[in-house]
């Protein structure tokens, strides 16, 4: 059997290369992207956290989640759109007017 | 401030790192074996029970939330301007 | 019988709040002093039915406010907070009255805040819980930095943010001794309190000499920063020199510092880890603080800053008086705190007067003054001869008292503080003889003395002066009776 | 009985003039001459009283008047009328009232008489409110209600630059004595308050009798001062005389006498004469026992007073101010009544009477010299003897008082007969006394300075007399005879003077003895002085035949020498005195007592540390309230550039910090 801690660590895995691309990305698009992968890690630890505890609540949790992802991909997408239009690009680095 | 790459990616092995120990060193609390279920390996019925009974409220929240979201995205989307 | 102690606050309280809504200078100026004069009937009430010859609390009222915190709104009068009581509901009345003529921008806020200040200051008089002492500790900022900062001088600014959070920076570490103090009691007695009398008895039994040394040092910084004694003192010839007239009385009024002393860290001294090396540390402060402020304030260009040094010169005597631990040397500190306030109080009028006749401040650019303002050359005579410790005024009989007595077991720094005697009596003479006195200055044009009001309210502050000077036992005897109390509390711990 | 129901009476004296001073301070300017009445009466009242009680005591000297209330805490007030404080009462009121009632004329034409006679009647209540005190805080107290008031008179004319510093400087000088004093009394009261154990209800610890009944316990506790075992007596008598010099003007502290003749003449008079100065030999004969049973303080008391009289000696014979010569000869004498005091290590109790009696004399020709040099300052207008001269001629009555307050002063008398002036009996009674110490203890050190001040003494006065009324005028002034408010009262001084002396010579001295052993205090002399280790010679009269006429050879040889010089002008003075002769120039800058006080010690070193005070340490101080103030501004300034506002870097703050945090916590929890 494989052990739980396997499904664990592959999930960390995916979720740190998802954190990667966030930190370094400058895109909008690839950014939701990335935060996807970082979103289906968690969805992954849920499905096997119900797997090896016999239950099956984290599974619909998995469901809920991704339901969820969808309605945050639209969102981004669209303020993505709205952004492009206002300054001709996406790139969130230079979209800094919000510091200080 | 410059995106620095080096520094990402060290940040997220750190952080790869503290979690793979974490979950690693943590004994979890699974059950032995695995639930055998050759006859049926799939566990739609179950979800589905589940989903319709105990977690009705928050689905239908979910689908309110996605409702939501999908008349803000076209409107955003759209845009002012054009109609 | 009337709950004097809660009304002393009410009163001015309501009134402030009535004031702040008035439209004209009259009106604000008449409200302002109807509530201070109110004020000072249930003060002379209060002393009236005052029994001096009990250390017990009086006039107490108690109500729950927070049961599982153990809080409670817990009032009462005792014979270290009626004399202060006296005074600032006193010199009040007198100080408005004093301001009547003068023209400024939004009296009604001017004459609001003095009210305010006045509640909240007899607030921290009568407060016995902890919480309830530490909101009016904190409510008597508001006043003076509104006071400083809207109608200050040029520095204004400055001076009442620099005042604001110094203070405020010492008010919250002893926010924080407080709590140490409750949290710490809690858990020795499994009951939480911030009763001040109760907090204070616990203190002794806690275990840790670390703690009590930590609870007692962040409670007694926030007192001494207050007061202020050296070296906490820098925000002082600021703020006191920037502010109005009306603003520097206030801060002479605000007696919260020294209060604190003796109802909090005094009878918590005796218990504190290492008592003597405490009781050295204040002696130092004080006597170091006499002859500092009095030494600083003999090179100082400004009567204004002249006169808030003698301040700290002054303020040091009541810090050295409570060091000596003396029944007669502690009462000897509380009498100079009242003294203080009446005596800073003409002094800080005169100067107020000076400025506002001569438009200069800078004692150079004065001079010969008493040919054209011959009753504020009196006054102000009075003032800087009681504020010199001379004899039949009430200077000298606090000053005498700290002095004679504190010698008992802190001989040195008496001396150190003897030697600043001297040194106060030259700068005060050097000031009235290059202001007021010699060849008249022609260059300040044709000036005015100063009005009918103004000469009532100082020569009535002054006569107190005088009174209490030649008959001091009306407020010395229940500061004694209370001494007794703080003293052979120590006494029976060996110290 | 009439004498219980004076003695009831006795509050009034002080009170009066004090009540003249608030009439005539508020209502004077209304009344005619400045309310000089109010003050007038009410001194006279006093003066009756106290000459009253005076009587009263002479017949019975044993039962004085005293009196104890309560004023504050554990102090009382009270009321002691003792021989010393009759006499002192009744020369006080009297002299002061002849002062006020030449002053009515001599400050007529002053707009600020009001505030005039309001200040001196308090400065008179001042004074007998010291002289009666029966504790030594009383005595403070009225102590420096006297500087005060010297304060406000000396700077009546406020307007004048150097009347307003004359002022300061005196009130600053007394102070640094008053100090001294101040510190005395607390020593004295934290020992008394050890010896006896805290306070108990009804005994007053300051009240003198209660003070000397401890005087054995005090000179038994030894104080270690800078390797010196010093007895707590002969520290707190020692703290006690510095306030007395301050206060009677004696070396190092009387620079501010001199100077203190910017006030009217008037007031003059007052200081040197009635108040003020005699009170620092009041205190110091007021508590006597203590001197007496201290070791050593004795002696400093007789140094410095003889040091004292002969120093302020050689500056009055080179000044060129009438005023400025009596005052320095005020100094010259205060410090003869502090050598007679002193002189008790040798002659015991008989040293108050001759101190006192010298005082009283004192009082009576100085306040006359200082009289006449008023009416000839007012009637001539300057007060330099070089632009004076030939003046008795227009002044008769002016010259012919004062030529007997000269004769007082240089004490002109027959030894060995009851006929002289008042300043023979009293200043020859403690130059044989100084003999007699020398005698007894081989040490002729107060003996010398006494007849070299005697010798100067006479050269200064007779200086003055023969510059001012002989000879011909040396300016161009209109002088006229002083109205008669004026001459009564010098013309009642110099009978005083002439006779006073004489006629009371013994009667004073066996009088004043009972001041220590009375109803009120019961000491045995004898004892305290073996306690201070000083040895009492037995009674005089077996002195050699010159010692007695020593005094009066030498005063004659001064007025010859005056003589001399000043009136027959054979010698040529201009080579010996001018600014090139180094003793000339010494003498005539008073000893750079100016550039030594004030350049060197207060400009200097006082203010140098001033200075160090306000401008290094201050600033310091405020820097580093300042500075915590600038490093938060700086620091917040800097650090929100922290907020990029790009996401990126916040994602990868927020994870670094999570694992960072983590990491953290695991640490601790394996620590602990």
């Amino acid at each position: 059997m494989i052990p739980l801690t396997f499904y664990l660590g592959l999930a960390a895995l995916l979720f740190s290369i998802g954190l990667y691309g966030v930190m370094t990305n400058k895109n909008g698009i690839r950014m939701i992207m990335c935060i996807e992968l970082m979103l289906n890690s968690a969805n992954l630890n849920l499905v096997a956290f119900s797997s090896y505890t016999d239950t099956l609540n984290g599974q619909v949790f998995a469901i809920f989640s991704i339901a969820l992802a969808a309605a945050e991909a639209a969102v981004g997408f669209a303020i993505f759109m709205a952004i492009y239009r206002m300054h001709d690009k996406i790139n969130l680095d230079e979209l800094n007017i919000l510091r200080w | 401030m410059k995106i620095n790459r080096p520094l990402a990616f060290l940040v997220a092995l750190l952080f790869t790192a503290v979690i793979v120990v974490g979950a690693f060193g943590t004994s979890w609390n699974t059950v032995s074996e695995l639930p055998e279920n050759p006859t049926d390996q799939s566990n739609i019925e179950g979800i589905g029970m589940l989903l319709f009974t105990h977690y009705v409220a928050p689905f239908e929240v979910l689908s309110i939330v996605l409702l939501a979201s999908l008349i803000g995205a076209i409107y955003m989307a759209k845009g002012e301007g054009n109609q | 019988m009337l709950p004097v102690a809660s009304l002393l606050i009410l009163v001015p309280l309501i009134f402030a709040a009535v004031t702040f809504f008035t439209k004209t200078k009259e009106q604000a100026a008449g409200l302002g002093f109807l509530g201070s004069l109110v004020t000072l009937g249930l003060t002379l009430y209060a002393y009236m039915n005052f029994d001096s010859s009990t250390a017990a609390m009086q006039f107490f009222e108690s109500i729950e406010w927070i049961p599982s915190l153990g809080v409670n709104y817990s009032v009462g009068i005792d014979g270290i907070s009626m004399p202060l009581i006296l005074l600032i509901s006193i010199v009040i009345p007198f100080l408005i009255l004093y301001s009547w003529k003068e023209d400024r921008e939004a009296p009604n806020r001017f004459y609001g805040l003095i009210l305010t200040m006045q509640a909240a200051v007899i607030g921290v008089f009568v407060a016995l819980d902890f919480l309830v002492f530490y909101i009016f500790w904190e409510l008597t900022l508001i006043p003076l930095f509104f006071m400083v900062n809207i109608w200050g001088g040029e520095k204004r600014v400055h001076a009442s943010y620099k005042f604001f959070i110094y203070t405020h920076v010492a008010s919250l570490v002893m926010l924080l001794g407080i709590f140490g103090l409750f949290y710490a009691s809690w858990q020795q007695t499994g009951i939480p309190t911030f009763d001040i009398r109760e907090l204070v008895t616990q203190f002794q039994f806690f275990e840790s000499s670390l703690l009590r040394d930590a609870i007692f040092l962040s409670i007694i910084f926030g007192f001494l920063a207050k007061m202020p004694a050296f070296p906490f003192h820098s925000w002082l010839p600021d703020a006191y020199s920037e502010a109005p007239t009306a603003g520097s009385v206030l801060f002479v009024l605000l007696k919260i510092g020294g209060y604190g002393l003796f109802r909090i860290s005094l009878p918590m001294l005796p218990n504190t880890g290492n008592p003597d090396l405490m009781i050295t540390m204040l002696g130092f402060l004080g006597s170091f603080s006499i002859l500092y402020g009095a030494l600083v304030a003999l090179r100082q260009k400004d009567l204004k800053r002249m006169i808030a040094y003698s301040s700290l010169s002054h303020m040091g005597f009541v810090t050295l008086g409570a060091a000596g631990l003396v029944t007669l040397s502690v009462s000897g500190a509380m009498f100079q705190q009242f003294s203080h306030g009446l005596i800073m109080s003409i002094l800080f009028m005169s100067a107020g007067a000076i400025q506002t006749s001569a438009g200069t401040r800078i004692i150079n650019n004065l001079g010969g003054l008493a040919k054209k303002m011959p009753k504020l050359t009196v006054v102000m005579m009075v003032g800087f001869m009681a504020s010199l410790g001379l004899p039949g005024l009430t200077g000298f009989i606090a000053e005498f008292l700290v002095l004679t007595f504190s010698y008992v077991n802190l001989p040195g720094f008496v001396l150190l503080a003897l030697l600043a005697i001297v040194i106060t009596a030259g700068y005060h003479l050097w000031a009235m003889q290059r202001a007021m006195f010699g060849v008249y200055n022609e260059k300040l044009g044709d000036i005015m003395d100063i009005n009918s009001l103004q000469v009532f309210s100082m020569a009535a502050i002054a006569l107190l002066v005088l009174y209490f000077g030649l008959n001091p036992s009306p407020v010395l005897n229940m500061m004694i009776t209370n001494s007794e109390a703080i003293v052979s509390l120590a006494a029976a711990l060996g110290v | 009985m009439v004498k219980t129901a004076l003695e009831d009476f006795a509050f009034l004296i002080p009170l009066l003039p004090a009540l003249a001073f608030v009439i005539t301070f508020f209502f004077g300017r209304k009344m005619p001459s400045g309310g000089a009445i109010v003050p007038i009466l009410a001194i006279a009242a006093s003066f009756v009283i106290s000459l009253m009680i005076t009587l009263g005591l002479l017949e019975n000297p044993g039962e004085v008047v005293s009196q104890s209330y309560s004023w504050f805490a554990v102090l009382n007030i009270g009321i002691l009328i003792d021989p010393l404080a009759a006499v002192m009462l009744s020369m006080v009121s009297f002299v002061s009232l002849l002062i006020h009632i030449y002053a009515v004329s001599y400050m007529s034409h002053d707009p600020g008489k009001a505030r005039y006679f309001a200040e001196t009647a308090l400065f008179t209540a001042a004074m007998l409110s010291l002289v009666l005190s029966d504790n030594i805080l009383q005595l403070f107290v009225s102590w420096e209600l006297v500087g005060l008031c010297s304060y406000l008179l000396i700077g009546f004319w406020f307007e004048k630059p150097s009347a307003a510093a004359a002022a300061k400087k005196a009130f600053l000088t007394t102070r640094i004595g008053d100090v001294m004093f101040l510190t005395g009394i607390i020593v004295l009261t934290s020992d008394l308050l050890k010896l006896a154990g805290g306070f108990q209800d009804g005994v007053y610890l300051l009240r003198f009798d209660e003070i000397f009944s401890y005087i054995p316990q005090l000179a038994a506790l030894q104080a270690n001062i800078l390797g010196f075992e010093v007895s707590h007596l002969t520290l707190i008598t020692l703290l006690f005389f510095g306030g007395a010099v301050g206060k009677s003007g004696q070396f190092p502290l009387h620079v501010w006498l001199p100077d203190a003749m910017e006030g009217p003449t008037t007031v003059s008079a007052l200081i040197h004469a009635a108040t003020m100065v005699t009170a620092g030999v009041y205190l110091v004969a007021r508590t006597f026992p203590m001197f007496i049973a201290a070791p050593d303080s004795l002696l400093v008391v007789a140094y410095l007073g003889g040091f004292t009289a002969l120093f302020a000696g050689t500056m009055g014979i080179v000044m060129n101010d009438l005023k400025r010569v009596l005052a320095f000869s005020t100094i010259s004498q205060l410090g003869y009544m502090m050598l007679g005091l002193g002189l008790g290590s040798a002659i015991g109790l008989e040293a108050v009477g001759i101190s006192i009696f010298h005082l009283i004399n004192h009082a009576f020709f100085k306040a006359l010299l200082f009289l006449c040099a008023g009416s000839v300052i007012h009637a001539v207008g300057t007060q330099d003897m070089r632009e004076l001269g030939g003046v008795g001629k227009v002044m008769p009555i002016t010259a012919a008082t004062m030529t007997i307050a000269a004769l007082a002063l240089a004490g002109f008398g027959i030894p060995g007969t009851s006929i002289g002036t008042s300043g023979f009996f009293s200043k020859d009674a403690i130059i044989e006394a100084a003999y007699l110490f020398g005698e007894h203890s081989n040490n002729w050190i107060p003996y010398v300075f006494s007849i070299a001040a005697a010798l100067l003494t006479s050269i200064y006065i007779f200086r003055l007399i023969f510059m001012t009324f002989t000879g011909k005028p040396r300016s161009d002034y209109h002088g006229h005879e002083s109205p008669a408010i004026m001459t009564i009262p010098l013309s009642i001084l110099a009978l005083f003077a002439l006779v006073f002396g004489g006629l009371t010579k013994t009667g004073f001295m066996s009088f004043l003895e009972e001041t220590f052993a009375n109803s009120f205090v019961n000491i045995d002399i004898g004892s305290l002085a073996v306690i201070g280790q000083n040895e009492l010679v037995e009674a005089a009269g077996h002195e050699p035949v010159f010692v007695l006429w020593l005094p009066l050879i030498v005063a004659v040889v001064g007025l010859a020498v005056a003589f001399v010089i000043y009136y027959l002008r054979i010698v040529e003075l201009g080579p010996i005195a001018s600014m090139k002769n180094p003793i000339y120039r010494l003498l005539y800058k008073r000893y750079y007592q100016h550039e030594i006080y004030t350049e060197f010690f207060s400009l200097g070193i006082v203010y140098g540390v001033i200075a160090f005070f306000s401008q290094v340490l201050d600033v310091i101080v405020d820097s580093i309230v300042e500075g915590i103030g600038i490093l938060t501004v700086g620091a917040s300034e800097e650090l929100r550039k922290i907020q990029t506002g790009v996401v990126q870097s916040y994602a990868t703050a927020v994870i670094l910090g999570v694992s960072l945090l983590i990491i953290l916590v695991k640490l601790i929890m394996e620590v602990l």
